[in-house]
């Protein structure tokens, strides 16, 4: 699932659709820490899933507040739209 | 938690309530200037709480924290750079029109999290820190909401450094899997029995190189970094560049000497080949740029490079070397930041090389300063910069590292070029642009007062290092 | 009282901060407090201090004043550290004493300039930076101060930057010194590699154990330094940038370029005496350089026509003496002439400042002329100053000095017969042209009528400067006047004694010649420049006059000479052999760094899919590596 | 037990392949929750049910709200599947394919090579999981309290449609005066139900 996030992150232009794929494998991460949580009984791992879930939500926030910003500058929701900067 | 605890930690408690008390302040009365107030006082106070701290450390403050003497050293580093920035940007944000008070925030709280990661030893705090910065320097780096290159750095900020967190989450999740525990000293036990997992470690090593990797911006993980220094803001390009840094090294330090991951011979390979790469790409690449930021962005990678090559080196000496050198980077760029700060008018940073064309003949005094900054970057002699070089090279040779310093100097060399086109354009006398044609801002006082201060700790550091390399080599304890 | 020694670089140091930082918005009347008065306090702290050196001796005649370490790694440790003993001492109360004095004169010489405290704040950093030249006990900080004073150099040479000949003038001394400088940086590399430390003291020491007399290395590192000093001190060949450099103002001329730092390559050598003594070849060369120094000197001196530069060529030949004092093992000799010369020189340079400003900044001497009447204290202070300079028989210091070194040349083992008549000849050179300069400049016929009158800001340390070209050299009486070596006794601490070889004459009749060597030059200068002034013109006008002074005028057409030698071939080198294998690996260094620079910068796509791309196969690639090993 | 993890596990994966090649952002967003839907049953039988609860909570709750809002409010619709199209090619998969591969092979050749870890799946109660976090990670739900704060801050200000042109230039700040002020009172009371 971590790597289908990131082929996601990769293979989109849509800024949308790379949140959703850094959402998928923050996910992934929280899964691999409740997994390891599990195999050695402690409530470690899930406790960083709990963390994980509010970093997830606060990146959420920005991204989207960040998202509609761009929306209203560029109209377009393509990544590259906003490739200004290079060299 | 004792009471001890609580002095231990309060540097960090004085700090996030100033956050609180900005915030409020805020609520009831937007002013400006009373915020940079509040804010400076609230660091000044942090920074005068390291001394009740000092008397009860080393302490381990429940499992996350440990505050010992490297702590308190970095600390101290942080309140100062982020007092700096917060005094600089007051200067800069007047000639914004934008909503300046949350700015300060924002900035309290990064440091908030750049805190949390140099006192880190466990997993969860080391995520948490590195989380409460990131998150506050994605709204940061795009604060000019009516800049649309401030837009893009903070997009690309944001979907990079989420993604790497994601890396180091996993890179986390793998070491946690085989050790099970997160706390670094109790990995290092794990690592010395030699558990049959120990191949999930080094994988979960590897994974985490990708999120100390982005945040230091080395090679490979350094795209991003001119982009983002130059679309950002200029005092938020400094927190970046000095801070966020900073604490990220300090972790690094700390995750890789205490773990114990760093005798292993993959990370040694890996830090040397990143550091070798970063040395050489992030010169090359500065060569022939035109954009001031861009060149220091790019010097910047080369300097993490040459940081590493502390790190690599090891020991004590190491890690005093890198710690010397990191504040002395610290310094220079905040300096180097607060100029181009100080000269930004509110339509655009001044950021092309053009922009400082004779400088030297229309403002010789933040010209000298530039020009100190630049020689320290470039390691001139009688700079902070040039002693932190020496001592990298002389623990790279304690530790028999010669191609890494072969490297080093070559690139050192490649850097002085792109730094001395930048000051033969301060000094040059032909086709100097008028006042009319080139309007210099009005350098604000605090601002002015802030990077002359800068400027006398640069040389003081250069020519008197010896107080600073004290206080460094207590600090060491911390870690060993 | 020696623990405040840090105190006098560090005082005309923060002075120079000061103003740099506040001078922009500073009265002028304030920026010439802060400059002279740090100037100052400095002196009379060194005046302290050097009592105190009377009185109490330090153990060893040498005081070490270790601030705080700058390096340590291992077992090297660098410290920023000031050394004390006579030679450094003599030279400190010189430069502090001699500064203050100029620095009052310029205060008033500079009025109503537009960078007055930038004028102030230059010339105290070139203060501290000359003492810590002086009183840096290892070779980093004499190297810092050596360059220190370089930059100051420059920076004052070009100070009206405005016209482009200034500019000009202050490159060509920066680029000569640097050829010098090179040199002496080879040196003193060379010095640490083989002995192992920096500091000065050590490495005479471990010198002096570890070589043998006569050693490869010893006369490789004297005969660097010396290329060194040359380039500082204007020594044949590298001395043509001196002239050029009283492009800047005449207090800087007085101060840097005659007075102090023109002095810092015979400090280099007289603090590096035991090198020179290991290396006779080395030693030789310094007596030989000197002496060739003042005859050329002294002709281009005779033959020009700017008030400035005929001062400036008699600096080079005044210093030509001091190395010559210096090759014959006649140290104390050499810095007595220092001390000297630091005396009148400053004032001949006020004195002509006086001068030009009162002509509206004219300073071709054929255009001036009895000005006697008109500008008296100017006139005095010629004649005091040029008689102590020529070495007027036993009123004026300089005779006394020089007197000393012509005696070292013909008495010591080192020198000889030969140098000792060069040295004649320069002192009949000296008195001619000096007094040419005189005769010219204030008798005869009144061409231009001087306007401004100077206020005492300017009159007092001309003054005081007239009375230590008087009485200063009264402090070494030659045997033959009751034998009273005060100096020497005072520098016996640091530096050795002369050494008594066999000499052709008894020092009463050496000196004899000299003085008759004197009032011969005096009288020629009275017969062709004063009475019969005529025949000097048609001697100039002649064939062979009109080509040997456009010989000696063109200083022995060094310029031109330099401009054949170096600049045209290497112009015409790097013209025709562009294509050249060493011009290749510049090139092809710059070609692969361009290439590396423009395929890197391809990487920086701007695009953050991209960039996400590149993490990823960072990731991938160490993960790998985990993998494979 | 072993049946329904393999089971939700595949699902997950599915939902997840789904999410990302789809051309319509609510389709995207709904494969999406149901990729997170069963991650919770994975949770579940992995002796996580406080976490199962959680994950369909919050994740699929609540910010897969924040993702709708925003679809809404952009009135993505049809155009945008088409521009999506336009931009999604095949080919654009294979090189993010081949790395996602190769990272996969090296993950697992790695974990072969240190042989299975079987995981002794015991059961973590919710009991467990709040002594832990009020216990020894006290520290981190203060932090976690911070970061929310920055976030919050961050989003109001990066969010906020004022700078655009609608204010006066003017030296001092106070022109905005408390109405702004009021603003972050009132989003700011939020800020204890984001924390919890």
């Amino acid at each position: 699932m971590f790597a289908l996030g990131l082929i996601g992150l990769l293979v989109r232009r849509n800024l949308l659709f790379i949140l959703m794929a850094i959402e998928v494998m923050l996910n992934a991460s929280g899964l691999a820490f409740v997994s390891a949580g599990a195999r050695w009984g402690q409530a470690d791992g899930q406790v960083m899933f709990l963390f994980i879930l509010t970093v997830a939500a606060a990146e959420v926030a920005v991204g989207l507040a960040l998202l509609l910003r761009l929306y209203h500058r560029f109209h377009s929701l393509d990544v590259d739209a906003a490739s200004e900067m290079r060299g | 938690m004792s009471s001890a605890d609580f002095t231990a930690l309060l540097p960090l408690i004085v700090l996030s309530a100033t956050s609180v008390v900005v915030m409020m302040a805020i609520a009831f009365h937007r002013n400006h200037r009373l915020t940079v107030f509040l804010s400076f006082a609230g660091l000044a106070l942090s920074f005068w709480a390291l001394w009740p701290a000092a008397s009860v450390v080393p302490l381990q403050v429940t499992p996350l924290l440990v505050i010992d003497r490297f702590s308190l050293y970095y600390f101290g580093l942080i309140f100062a750079a982020t007092a700096a920035i917060v005094l600089m940007s007051y200067g800069y944000l007047e000639r914004h029109d934008v909503r300046r008070e949350e700015f300060y925030i924002l900035v309290l709280v990064a440091a908030l999290g750049c805190c949390v990661l140099v006192a880190a030893d466990h997993f969860i705090s080391f995520f948490l820190g590195l989380e409460i910065l990131s998150v506050t320097l994605y709204a940061l780096s795009a604060y000019l909401t009516e800049r649309e290159i401030a837009l893009e750095a903070g997009m690309k900020y944001l979907v990079l450094a989420a993604a790497s967190a994601a890396f180091l989450l996993f890179g986390m999740a793998l070491v946690y899997a085989s050790t099970g525990t997160m706390s670094f000293p109790q990995i290092a036990n794990d690592l010395l029995s030699g558990g049959a997992a120990h191949i999930w470690v080094l994988a979960g090593v590897a994974f985490m190189v990708t999120g100390f990797g982005f945040k230091l911006a080395v090679v490979p993980f350094h795209l991003w970094t001119p982009d983002v220094y130059q679309g950002a803001p200029a005092p938020v390009t400094a927190l970046i560049a000095s801070i966020s840094k900073g604490a990220m090294f300090a972790v690094l330090l700390r995750f890789f000497y205490q773990s114990g991951a760093r005798d292993l011979h993959s990370t040694l390979l890996i830090f040397a080949i990143i550091a070798i790469s970063s040395m050489l790409v992030g010169n090359l690449l500065a060569l022939f740029q035109s954009n001031v930021k861009r060149i220091l962005a790019y010097s910047s990678i080369a300097h993490l490079g040459y940081l590493l090559v502390a790190f690599e080196a090891g020991g004590k000496m190491g890690a005093a070397a890198g710690t010397f050198y990191l504040t002395a980077y610290v310094i220079t760029t905040l300096g180097a930041f607060g100029v181009i700060t100080a000269l930004s008018s509110s339509g655009r940073d001044a950021e092309d090389i053009e922009d400082y064309r004779g400088l030297f003949w229309r403002r010789p005094i933040i010209a000298t300063i530039f020009t100190a900054m630049l020689f320290s970057l470039a390691g001139i002699p009688l700079t902070a910069g040039f002693l932190g070089k020496f001592y990298t090279v002389a623990a790279g040779a304690n530790s028999s590292l010669w191609s890494m310093i072969f490297v080093l100097v070559v690139a050192s060399v490649i850097g002085v070029f792109y730094y001395l086109r930048v000051v033969v354009a301060i000094f040059a006398t032909e086709n100097v642009p008028s006042d009319a044609e080139r309007p210099l801002p009005a350098v604000h006082a605090v601002g002015g007062f802030t990077l002359c201060a800068l400027a006398v700790v640069l040389i003081w550091l250069g020519v008197f290092p010896h107080p600073v390399l004290d206080a460094i080599h207590r600090a060491m304890s911390g870690l060993f | 009282m020696f623990h405040l020694l840090w105190l006098v670089p560090a005082i005309p140091f923060a002075g120079a901060a000061l103003l740099m930082i506040f001078g922009p918005r500073m009265a002028h009347r304030t920026a010439a407090w802060i400059g002279c008065c740090s100037i100052g306090i400095s002196a009379v702290i060194s005046m302290l201090i050097a009592w105190q050196f009377l009185h109490q001796p330090p153990a060893g005649g040498s005081y070490t004043q270790h601030l705080w370490t700058w390096m340590s790694v291992a077992n090297f440790h660098l410290g920023i550290s000031f050394y004390l003993d006579a030679l450094s001492l003599i030279f400190m109360l010189v430069v502090t004493f001699v500064s203050f004095f100029i620095h009052v004169y310029s205060s008033e010489y500079m009025r109503g300039d537009e960078g007055f405290s930038r004028f102030f704040a230059y010339m105290n950093l070139f203060v501290a930076s000359m003492l810590v030249l002086l009183l840096g006990s290892n070779l980093l900080l004499l190297y810092l101060g050596w360059e220190g004073v370089g930059v100051c150099s420059y920076l004052l040479i070009g100070f009206w930057y405005t016209d482009p000949k200034n500019g000009l003038a202050a490159q060509k001394a920066f680029i000569t010194t640097r050829v010098g400088d090179t040199a002496m940086a080879v040196g003193l590399y060379l010095l640490f590699r083989q002995l192992g430390t920096l500091n000065i003291q050590s490495l005479m020491q471990a010198a002096q154990h570890q070589w043998p007399h006569g050693s490869v290395y010893a006369t490789a590192a004297g005969l660097l330094l010396l290329g060194g000093a040359c380039g500082k001190s204007a020594q044949l060949p590298l001395q043509t940038w001196l002239p050029d450099a009283m492009a800047g103002p005449t207090p800087t001329s007085a101060l840097i370029h005659a007075a102090t730092m023109v002095t810092a390559g015979v400090y280099l050598i007289a603090r590096t005496h035991v090198l020179y003594s290991l290396a006779p070849t080395a030693q030789l060369a310094v007596a030989v350089v000197g002496a060739a120094t003042l005859i050329a000197a002294g002709f281009a001196a005779l033959v020009q026509d700017d008030i400035k530069r005929i001062l400036a060529y008699s600096t080079v030949s005044q210093i030509g003496y001091m190395f010559l004092g210096l090759g014959v093992g006649a140290w104390t000799a050499a810095i007595f002439h220092f001390m000297t010369h630091a005396f009148f020189k400053a004032l001949l340079f006020l004195a002509s400042g006086m001068v030009i400003t009162s002509m509206h900044h004219e300073q071709n001497i054929f255009k001036m002329g009895g000005l006697r009447k008109e500008l008296p204290l100017a006139y005095w202070a010629f004649v005091i100053g040029g008689c102590s300079l020529a070495g007027l028989p036993l009123v004026t210091a300089g005779f006394y000095s020089k007197g000393l070194i012509l005696w070292g040349a013909l008495s010591s083992p080192v020198g000889s017969a030969t140098l000792w008549f060069f040295g004649v000849i320069g002192v009949l050179m000296t008195s001619l042209y000096t007094f040419r300069l005189i005769f010219i400049t204030f008798h005869g016929p009144c061409h231009h009528k001087p306007s401004q009158k100077t206020g005492w800001l300017m009159g007092v340390p001309v003054i005081v400067l007239m009375t230590l070209s008087v009485v200063g050299g009264f402090v070494e009486l030659p045997s033959y006047l009751g034998n009273h070596p005060w100096f020497t006794n005072f520098l016996q601490s640091a530096l050795p004694a002369t050494a008594e070889g066999h000499a052709p004459l008894t020092e009463l009749g050496a000196e004899g010649i000299v003085v008759l060597a004197f009032f011969l030059g005096l009288g020629a200068a009275w017969f062709f420049f004063l009475q019969r002034r005529e025949l000097s013109e048609s001697m100039a006008g002649s064939g062979l006059g009109r080509a040997l002074h456009r010989w000696w005028y063109t200083d022995w057409g060094m310029d031109w000479l330099y401009d054949r030698l170096f600049v045209r071939p290497v112009g015409w080198f790097s013209r025709t052999n562009k294509k050249d294998a060493v011009d290749l690996i510049y090139t092809g260094t710059a070609a692969v760094t361009r290439s590396g620079w423009s395929s890197l910068r391809l990487t920086e796509t701007g695009r953050v899919r991209w960039y996400a791309t590149a993490l990823v196969v960072g990731t991938v690639i160490f993960v790998l590596i985990v993998a494979l090993l | 037990m072993e049946a329904i993890f393999y089971i939700a596990a595949i699902v997950a994966v599915l939902a997840t392949v789904l999410t990302v090649t789809r051309l319509n952002p609510v389709h995207a967003l709904l494969y999406l929750t149901v990729s997170l839907l069963a991650v919770a049953v994975v949770f579940y039988t992995l002796g996580a049910p406080f976490m199962a609860a959680l994950e369909v909570v919050i994740y699929a709750g609540a910010i897969m709200v924040l993702f709708v809002f925003v679809v809404m409010l952009l009135n993505l619709g049809r155009h945008t599947v088409e521009i999506e199209r336009s931009w999604l090619s095949p080919g654009a998969f294979v090189g993010p394919a081949i790395l996602a591969a190769i990272l996969v092979g090296e993950v697992s050749y790695l974990l072969a090579r240190s042989g299975t870890l079987t995981p002794p799946v015991a059961e973590v109660s919710p009991h467990q999981v709040a002594l832990s976090l009020y216990g020894p990670y006290l520290l981190g739900v203060e932090l976690a309290s911070f970061l929310l704060l920055g976030a919050l801050v961050g989003a109001y200000h990066v969010g906020s449609r004022r700078a655009q042109g609608r204010t006066t230039v003017g030296s001092r700040s106070d022109r905005t005066g408390l109405a702004s002020g009021g603003d972050l009172v009132r989003t700011g009371a939020d800020r204890p139900s984001g924390a919890a």
